[in-house]
C-alpha cells in the first residue's frame, strides 16, 4: 500500500469513494503515512476520525489540516447536537468546503469521466445551492447547470481484478467507485480478493474496464476488508 | 370517555408510512424513520425499494446474523437484505433512476414543513449560505420524487410547531410534500393547505391544532390511526 | 411477439438498438405486422430492408412510409456508388431526418434517461452538425449543447433475464440496449434465453435493472436470434 | 534502375497504419481499412482496441469457424476475437472513454485532407446541410482523440488529388490529422504543413507531388515503405 502512494505529490485533488462499503480504508491510512498535504478531496461525506493507525482517513487528514478544500455532500453533521469535523476549520477560514447535493456530485463525476464539461440537473433549484448558479428552462421547467468535476488521483476499493485491471464491486460496495475510477487521471485499486490472470473474469461482468487503471494492489494479510460501525471494529484480510 | 394520550413510536410512525405506498411502487427511504419503512411493507405490496447508493430492490433491515457489511440502505451503515430480483447499479446510475421521475414516493425526516408543500431538513440555521451542512440526495430526490411523505416529530424539543405557515429555515425543495406523519398526526398536503387525516391515540383536533403553526383543514373521514 | 407491440400507437417515438448484433429483430418483424404508423425513430441507422417477412424492420417501415422521422448516425449510405434507405423519401419531403454523431446520439440517450435536459460536448464543434447551435467555451475550449433524447418506446433485445425483469447482455449485443431501455416510457424485450426467476441472476452481474422493463418476451422457437449479415441467413431460435 | 512501381494494398496500408503504434495505446480503428489493422498488430504492442460499440481489448479478426455473432468490431459485421482481458461496455460509456481524451489515436478512412490536419469522410456532396450523411463516431473521434491516422488512396478514381490545400467537402473535424497512409505515400501532417515521409516502391516524391493537390516537404528521412 505504502508504494502505490508513495510518488503522490502536494496540493493534488483525490477522489474517495464509499458510502459505508466501498471505502479505500487501505490506501488511505497510507495516505496519512505519506507526508501529502494541500490535498482538494471529492466524496460523499467528510468522513470519520479514528484512533486506529489502519483507519486513518479523510476526517483525519482534515483535521491534521492537509486537505485544502472538500467537496462533498455532506460537509457538516445534520444533527445540531454533533458538530461535523470540518465546521470549525471552515468557520477559521483553513478549510474551503464546496457543499453539492448528492445526485449532482455523482454526475459531476460521471461527467467528468465522460467528457462532458457540463450539464444541466433539476436537483436544489428553488434551494441555497443553486444560489448564484446559472439557470436555464427546458420544456418549462428549470434546471441549474453544473459542471464536472476530474481529479488528479482516485483511490479505488474493488472486490475483484485481473491483471488487465478489469474490476468488480461487490453489493453496495460499487457507489461512487465505477464513476470515480473514470474521473480521474491515477486510478490506484485496493483489491479484496487475489488479483487473477487477465480472460478469468467473463468481459461481460466487468464493472469498471482495466484501461482506466494506473494501479492495482491486493490488500495484505492484516489489511482493513470493512469497518464495523457499531463497533468501530476492523474486520481484516486474513489471507 | 377520552382515551389515553399515546403519541406514535417511530415504528408506528414508519408503519403509517408504509399504509400509504401503493401497489408496485419505487421508493426511496431517507435516513432516520423512513429506513424503518422496509420492515412494515408487505409482499403483497410488490413495492420496489431503490436507495441513493445503487440498491435496488432491498428488503427489511438485516437480523442478528444476517448482516453483510456491502450491503446497507441509505444511512450507509445500516445492514438491510435483498429481494429476489434485487440489482446493483452505481452511484450516477442511482440518481439517473431518481432524476428521470422513476421514485414513487421518497419518504424523508424533516425539521419544518408549510402547507405549499416545501420543506427543510438540511441546515438547522439561517446563517447566510456557508457550503456547511448536509444535504445528501435529499434534494435530488425533494426535485425529482413524484411525490414526498415526511416522517418527523410534530413540535422541536422545546414545543415550538415544525408544521408552519413558511419554513423558516432554508428549505431542501420549494414544493412536492404531499404527506405528513408526526408522532402525534398524520396531515395530508393539498392546494396549498394541511388537511389532517388522522390523529394519534387519545388526540384530538383541536390539541393538534394548537402545536401546529398554521390552519389545519379537519378532514371529513378524521380518524384514529390504524396501527 | 404480436401480442406484446398489439397496443402500439400511431405517431409514438421509438428507440432501437443494435449495431449490427444487439437488434430487436422479432419486435420489429412483429410491429412489421401492425398498422402503427406516423412513427418517429431512434436508431444508430436507418436499417436494411428484407424481403423476409421475419426481417423486416426500420428499413422496411421506413420505406413503407410509416416513419415520420429518423434521428440516427447514419442516414444516408457513406458510399456515393449506393443511395441509403431514406435518402429519396427525405429528398422529396415524406420524411425528415436528424443526423447526430454517434457519441453525441449516445449520451442524448443516456441524458433522456438519466433526467438530465442537456449537456455539452465537443464532439462536431467546427463541423456542418454544429452549426446553428448554441456553443459555449469551458477552460478555453468550444463546446456545443445538444439536448436528450427519451422515447415512448424503447425494443430492447436481452440475452439473458429474470421475472423482475432484470436484464443482461452478451458481448456487443449490449450496444444501445440498456441506455434506450433507461430511456422509454415503454420497453419491451426480446429475451434470447429461457427467463428465468427472480433471484437467479446475481444483482451484481445485472446491466439493467427490471423498473425499467414493462414487458418481456422470450423469441420463440422459429424466432430470429442472429442475421448473418455475409449470406442474409437468419440463425434461429431451436428449443 | 527505376523500381517497379507497386502500390500499396489494403492490407499494405492497414500494416504501416500498425507500424505507427506506440506500447500499450489504446487505439479505436474505424470501417475499411482501418479494422483490418487488428491483424497486423504485434502482442509486444500490447495496444488495447477499443470500439464504439463499447467492446474494449478486442483481437485480429474472427478466422473461419471462430466467428460469434455477437462479437463485431466498429464496422458492425465483421467478427472479431476478444484478447484475455476485454471488456464490455454500453455505447454511451464508449463513447465516454473517447471525449474523455483516452484514445491515443483513431484510424479513419477519408475523402479528403489538407495541411491544418482537418478532413472530410462523412458527406461526398457540397449540398447544404440536409440531415442526411453517415457520420458514426467518426465525428466524436475526430473531435476528441489525441491523434487521427487516415487512410486513403492517394486520389479519386478520376485521379483528381484528394491531399488538398484545403477541404472542399464538409469536414469531420477541423484539425487533427497527424498521420495519412495512401497507396503510394505515407505523408505526415505537422506545423500546418505535409511532410513526405515514405513512398510505396517505386515512386518518386516527384511522381507522388504531382498527383497531390498541395506541397509535400520531403522528410529528410524519406524512405520506401517497408511492410
Amino acid at each position: 500500500m505504502d508504494e502505490a502512494v508513495a510518488s503522490f505529490p502536494d496540493n493534488a485533488s483525490l477522489m474517495i469513494p464509499g458510502f459505508g462499503p466501498g471505502q479505500p480504508t487501505n490506501l488511505l491510512a497510507a495516505l496519512w503515512r505519506t507526508n501529502a498535504t494541500g490535498l482538494t478531496t471529492i466524496s460523499n461525506g467528510v468522513g470519520f476520525e479514528s484512533a486506529d493507525p489502519d483507519q486513518k482517513g479523510l476526517g483525519d487528514l482534515v483535521m491534521a489540516g492537509r486537505v485544502k478544500k472538500v467537496i462533498a455532500a455532506f460537509t457538516a453533521s445534520t444533527r445540531p447536537s454533533r458538530t461535523g469535523t470540518a465546521e470549525a476549520l471552515v468557520a477559521n477560514g483553513t478549510l474551503e468546503a464546496e457543499l453539492v447535493p448528492q445526485g449532482t456530485l455523482a454526475e459531476r463525476i460521471r461527467s467528468g469521466g465522460a467528457g462532458i464539461p457540463a450539464f444541466y440537473t433539476p436537483a436544489g433549484v428553488g434551494t441555497e445551492t443553486a444560489t448564484g448558479k446559472e439557470h436555464r428552462d427546458f420544456n418549462g421547467r428549470a434546471f441549474v447547470m453544473e459542471t464536472a468535476l476530474f481529479a488528479d488521483y482516485a483511490f479505488i476499493r474493488a472486490h475483484k481484478a485481473d491483471t488487465a485491471g478489469n474490476l468488480l464491486f461487490r453489493r453496495a460496495a460499487r457507489n461512487f467507485n465505477p464513476i470515480m475510477a473514470m474521473a480521474a487521471k491515477n486510478v490506484i485499486v485496493e483489491v479484496e480478493q487475489p488479483i487473477v490472470e487477465a480472460g478469468e473474469i467473463d468481459p461481460d461482468q466487468v464493472h469498471v474496464p482495466g484501461i482506466y487503471v494506473t494501479t492495482l494492489v491486493r490488500i495484505p494479510v492484516g489489511g482493513v476488508l470493512h469497518i464495523n460501525r457499531a463497533t468501530g471494529m476492523a474486520i481484516r484480510q486474513t489471507a | 370517555m377520552a382515551e389515553e394520550k399515546q403519541p406514535l413510536t417511530r415504528d408506528q410512525m414508519a408503519a403509517v408510512l408504509a399504509q400509504n405506498m401503493g401497489y408496485g411502487w419505487i421508493v426511496n427511504l431517507g435516513i432516520g424513520i423512513p429506513t424503518n419503512v422496509s420492515n412494515f411493507l408487505t409482499p403483497d405490496q410488490e413495492i420496489v425499494l431503490h436507495s441513493e447508493n445503487g440498491v435496488i430492490g432491498y428488503g427489511r433491515l438485516a437480523g442478528e446474523g444476517e448482516e453483510d457489511p456491502d450491503i446497507v440502505n441509505a444511512s450507509a451503515t445500516q445492514p438491510v437484505t435483498l429481494n429476489p430480483g434485487a440489482s446493483i447499479v452505481h452511484h450516477a446510475d442511482a440518481f439517473a433512476v431518481i432524476r428521470r421521475g422513476m421514485i414513487d414516493v421518497t419518504c424523508l425526516g424533516a425539521y419544518q414543513v408549510a402547507p405549499d408543500g416545501s420543506f427543510a431538513n438540511w441546515k438547522t440555521t439561517n446563517e447566510p449560505w456557508n457550503n456547511l451542512g448536509g444535504i445528501g440526495g435529499a434534494m435530488d430526490l425533494a426535485s425529482c420524487a413524484k411525490q414526498i411523505y415526511l416522517a418527523m416529530e410534530h413540535t422541536t424539543r422545546d414545543g415550538e410547531p415544525r408544521l408552519l405557515e413558511k419554513c423558516s429555515l432554508p428549505v431542501t425543495a420549494p414544493s412536492g410534500v404531499t404527506l405528513v406523519v408526526t408522532n402525534i398526526a398524520v396531515v395530508a398536503v393539498r392546494n396549498g393547505k394541511f388537511i389532517l387525516e388522522q390523529h394519534a391515540p387519545g388526540y384530538t383536533a383541536e390539541e393538534i391544532q394548537a402545536v401546529t403553526g398554521a390552519p389545519l383543514e379537519v378532514s371529513p373521514d378524521f380518524r384514529r390511526v390504524a396501527v
